[in-house]
């Protein structure tokens, strides 16, 4: 019985996502996916809602009323989190893409993610008290 | 050699340099750009774009409409290349791949010509 | 060395010929500063002759013994006990990740040896092409003349950690473009065209594990990045050589 | 008559290097291995390619072997080798009282070597103790014993040899007239007992020959010798260092990728199949290797692993002829079908498999010239492509 010598086990789309062992980097890789996938859906989703303007001042100030109410502002401050976390994020793996603190990518992301953090509370205070 | 050489030894179709770069310039500019957006569409113009007067006097400034556009180019193009490069993940064969490019390269320039024409209606009202 | 006795739990994975993976727990009295293989070869010895699991070298050069410890890919003929578990606590043992399993702990790796010959990863070279940290000019003259066996010992520890080999089994995977990147790369040959493809370089997404569990000082995530840098290079002086 | 049927039981150096040169004489050639490949003592040896001159004092037969066999596998493998030569220095009056029967021990088993003085030796090996008296370069050499074996067996298996690893040979098939006709085996990865008909079954499993040649009712007369080496973090040397003086505990210290390996001891056991490192032979391996090379003492450890060596016959330990034996059991124990091939040192597995190749052929009447002493071998890695 060979076992088939030149085959890797088949791996599943999805296990990609595999926490179990991972240090900082594999954890920041994670939320970068998770993070992009999420920026990605409220684009289109942002795209779709623009539209209304197009059909005058209804729809569109009908829709924002709509989103006054504080679950829909949650709901728009963790896009806002993604998007910081993303970005900030993203600037790490340019730099170590371009060899620049490759042996010290785990400092750089908790110092970004610090970054973040007072981002996101300074616009979360924005949100919630405008 | 072996089975292994056939299937990557021809180096697919795929995510090559090119992409990459886009995909990395274009992150870098979101960075900017998207803080510019927070920034300025909702804290700086007064009423915070919150309604359909404030949206239409923002847009009749035709650097805004530019701004916008450039804005929504970079932010489709990076997020659809990132999103194909989490599609390779499914190790899509060559013609699924092709199917992939299609779909993708059509919602990319569909989202941006949706996005001039509604600028350009909202400049125009 | 402490002369102080644990007792442990060994938890092994077993899993003969395509049944579903389970558990068997050996109660094991250990010395902490023994080597999580040493274990494991006690309870082959003394305990269950049925239990397989691959082993050569017992000192990192021969990259046979690599298994998850606790969920971490770790190379356990020098992992010390005391490093992973306590005095009467648990130490779970499986096979690495992304390799079919033979049976029980041992791995097929014939997948990441066959790429290392395709991309034509060196198993020896001159010493100062060996270490990544140290650039080939810093090394003495008279180094120049000294051959030595590579970092890399082909572990698959890696590749097992890597989230992008976990998805699809193209991906060529760290420790093979590590290998890659040792060797000057000579735009359009055949490693540069399987490195700059969607199974090369650019499937990786910069979550640096496979240095992060790397034994041997082989660093192969900055290798990665490295090697995306020489690509970009070739890639944008090919267009100057077209124009 | 189509191609004889070997098995040979053990895929440690012996058994692959075996497989080889069987394979390329016209055998069919099925490896029996109950782990991987190198997972007995082969694995675990200290990785030394001898050049010989540790014995060509005392032991000139061993000694010309290794320094022949040293100069073939550089040729034949060299993708496995760091050919760095090594350095026999002595550190003190003891060891010079060595330096003359060296010498001419050397000369007559023709080792080259090249005496240097102290600061010649301390500028091509900085690193070596300061109080160095004198200095020989010799060509020795550091392999990685996983590799070496699978190099061998890659170009076997390229020759058509089948190797079945995860199968543990429990017991002999004997026919009416107490011919050895195969091995009754467990296949571990199924736990499912199998059977394999051979025509004549070689038994290299080094330390462990005795167990099988039990089972035929015959015995050889090995004594598995036990030793343990220490590996530590740090490349302080390019060159094998050994101590100019008889053999001794911890005499030599060889870099190893980014590692220095200090070896050995020698020490007797009866189970066979788990040796425990003995601490306080770790702490020798500490105070001999920091004598040859100071800063080991600041090392911090690798690996601490022991390697049980199939030492044959009478000798006490240390005194025990290291070179090896090929046994029909046609001849000594009237068990035809059976030959076993044990001893010797890593570096002359080439030539074990030579001598063995020679009897099994001679027991067939094929007079088949061995080619392996020129033939490269194909990369180890080829074991994985090849089906």
């Amino acid at each position: 019985m060979e076992s088939q010598h030149n085959q890797p086990s088949p791996g599943k789309f999805w296990n990609w996502f595999n926490p179990v062992g991972r240090k900082t980097g594999g954890w920041a890789f994670i939320l970068n996916r998770i993070t992009a996938l999420g920026l990605t859906f409220y684009l289109f989703l942002h795209l779709i809602v623009l539209g209304q303007l197009a059909k005058g001042p209804e729809g569109y100030d009908s829709f924002i009323a709509l989103m006054k109410n504080p679950i829909a502002v949650f709901g728009e401050l963790l896009v806002v989190a993604a998007g910081i976390i993303h970005g900030l994020n993203g600037i790490r793996i340019a730099l170590t893409t371009f060899g620049v603190s490759i042996s010290t990518q785990k400092q750089l992301f908790y110092a970004l993610m610090a970054i973040a953090l007072i981002a996101i509370l300074f616009f979360g205070i924005r949100m919630f008290t405008a | 050699m072996s089975t292994i050489i056939q299937n990557i030894s021809k180096p697919r179709a795929g995510e090559s340099t090119w992409l990459w770069l886009i995909k990395i310039l274009t992150g870098g500019l979101l960075v900017i750009l998207l803080l510019v957006h927070l920034i300025v569409n909702h804290f700086v113009v007064e009423g915070g774009l919150m309604t359909y007067a404030n949206v239409v006097a923002y847009f009749q400034n035709p650097w805004i409409v530019f701004m916008e556009i450039c804005f929504l180019a970079t932010v489709v193009s990076h997020s659809l290349i990132a999103l194909r490069s989490i599609l390779l993940d499914m190790n899509p064969a060559p013609n699924v791949l092709n199917i992939i490019n299609w779909v993708l390269g059509v919602v990319g320039v569909g989202a941006v010509v949706y996005g001039v024409w509604l600028a350009l209606t909202i400049a125009s009202k | 060395m402490s002369k102080t006795k644990w007792n442990i739990i060994l938890r092994v994975s077993r899993q003969k010929d395509g049944e579903q993976p389970h558990f068997d727990e050996f109660n094991l009295e250990v010395d902490p500063d023994e080597y999580v293989l040493d274990a494991v070869e006690r309870v082959w010895a003394f305990m269950d002759r049925t239990v397989c699991f691959r082993h050569a070298c017992h000192h990192s050069t021969c990259g046979a013994c690599g298994m998850l410890v606790n969920g971490v890919e770790k190379l356990t003929c020098i992992t010390y006990i005391r490093d992973v578990t306590q005095n009467g606590a648990k130490l779970t043992v499986q096979p690495l990740r992304n390799f079919p399993v033979i049976s029980d702990l041992a791995v097929d790796m014939g997948s990441l040896y066959s790429r290392l010959e395709i991309v034509g990863a060196r198993s020896v070279l001159p010493v100062p092409e060996a270490e990544v940290e140290k650039p080939a000019s810093s090394w003495p003259k008279e180094d120049q003349q000294y051959i030595r066996l590579a970092d890399c010992i082909e572990c698959g520890l890696c590749i097992s950690a890597c989230p992008s080999a976990a998805t699809s089994g193209e991906y060529l995977g760290p420790a093979v473009l590590a290998g890659l990147q040792a060797n000057a790369l000579k735009y359009k040959s055949l490693p540069f065209n399987l490195a700059d493809s969607q199974d090369g370089v650019w499937r990786c997404h910069s979550a640096f594990e496979c240095t992060e569990v790397c034994p041997s000082f082989v660093d192969p995530a900055r290798r990665i990045m490295n090697l995306r840098s020489q690509i970009i290079r070739e890639r944008l002086s090919g267009l100057f050589r077209k124009a | 008559m189509s191609k004889p049927h070997a098995i040979i039981i053990g895929a440690g150096f012996t058994g692959t290097a075996t497989a080889h040169d069987l394979a390329l004489r016209g055998f069919d050639v099925t490896v029996v291995e109950r782990g991987d490949i190198c997972n007995g003592t082969s694995g675990r040896t200290h990785g030394l390619l001898h050049c010989g001159g540790r014995y060509a004092v005392k032991d000139q037969e061993s000694a010309i072997e290794c320094i022949d066999e040293n100069m073939i596998l550089r040729k034949i493998v060299p993708s496995v080798i760091e050919p760095n030569g090594g350095l026999f220095i002595a550190l003190n009056d003891k060891d010079m009282l060595y330096r003359e029967s060296f010498i001419q021990g050397c000369e007559s088993c023709h080792i080259p070597l090249e005496e240097l003085t102290p600061e010649q030796a301390l500028r091509l090996e900085p690193n070596i103790n300061p109080k160095v008296l004198t200095a020989f370069l010799i060509p020795d050499g550091t392999f990685d014993p996983l590799r070496l074996a699978l190099s061998f067996a890659a170009t076997a298996k390229k020759n058509g040899a089948k190797f079945r690893t995860y199968t543990e040979v429990k017991g002999l098939l004997v026919d009416g007239k107490g011919t050895v006709v195969g091995v009754k085996a467990t296949e571990r990865r199924t736990n499912q007992p199998v059977e394999i008909r051979a025509d004549v079954v070689v038994n290299a499993t080094g330390a462990w020959a005795g167990e099988i040649t039990e089972m035929a009712g015959a015995k050889v007369p090995i004594k598995p010798t036990p030793g343990v080496m220490v590996a530590y973090e740090g490349r302080f040397v390019q060159r094998a260092v050994n101590r100019l003086d008889k053999p001794g505990d911890g005499d030599i210290v060889l870099p190893q990728r980014r590692m220095v390996v200090v070896g050995t001891t020698s020490f007797e056991i009866e189970d066979l199949d788990y040796v425990p490192v003995l601490e306080d032979h770790v702490e020798l391996m500490l105070e001999r290797g920091a004598e040859l090379i100071p800063a080991i003492r600041t090392a911090k450890v690798r690996g601490k692993y022991m390697a049980t060596r199939p030492l044959i016959g009478s000798g006490e330990g240390r005194s025990a002829a290291r070179t090896f034996k090929c046994y029909d059991h046609k001849e000594t124990d009237n068990v035809d079908g059976l030959v076993t091939i044990t001893g010797g040192k890593a570096t002359t597995l080439r030539a074990m498999a030579e001598k063995t190749a020679d009897i099994v052929c001679g027991k067939f009447g094929m007079n088949v010239p061995c080619s392996t002493k020129e033939l490269p071998l194909i990369s180890y890695r080829q074991y994985y492509l090849l089906p």
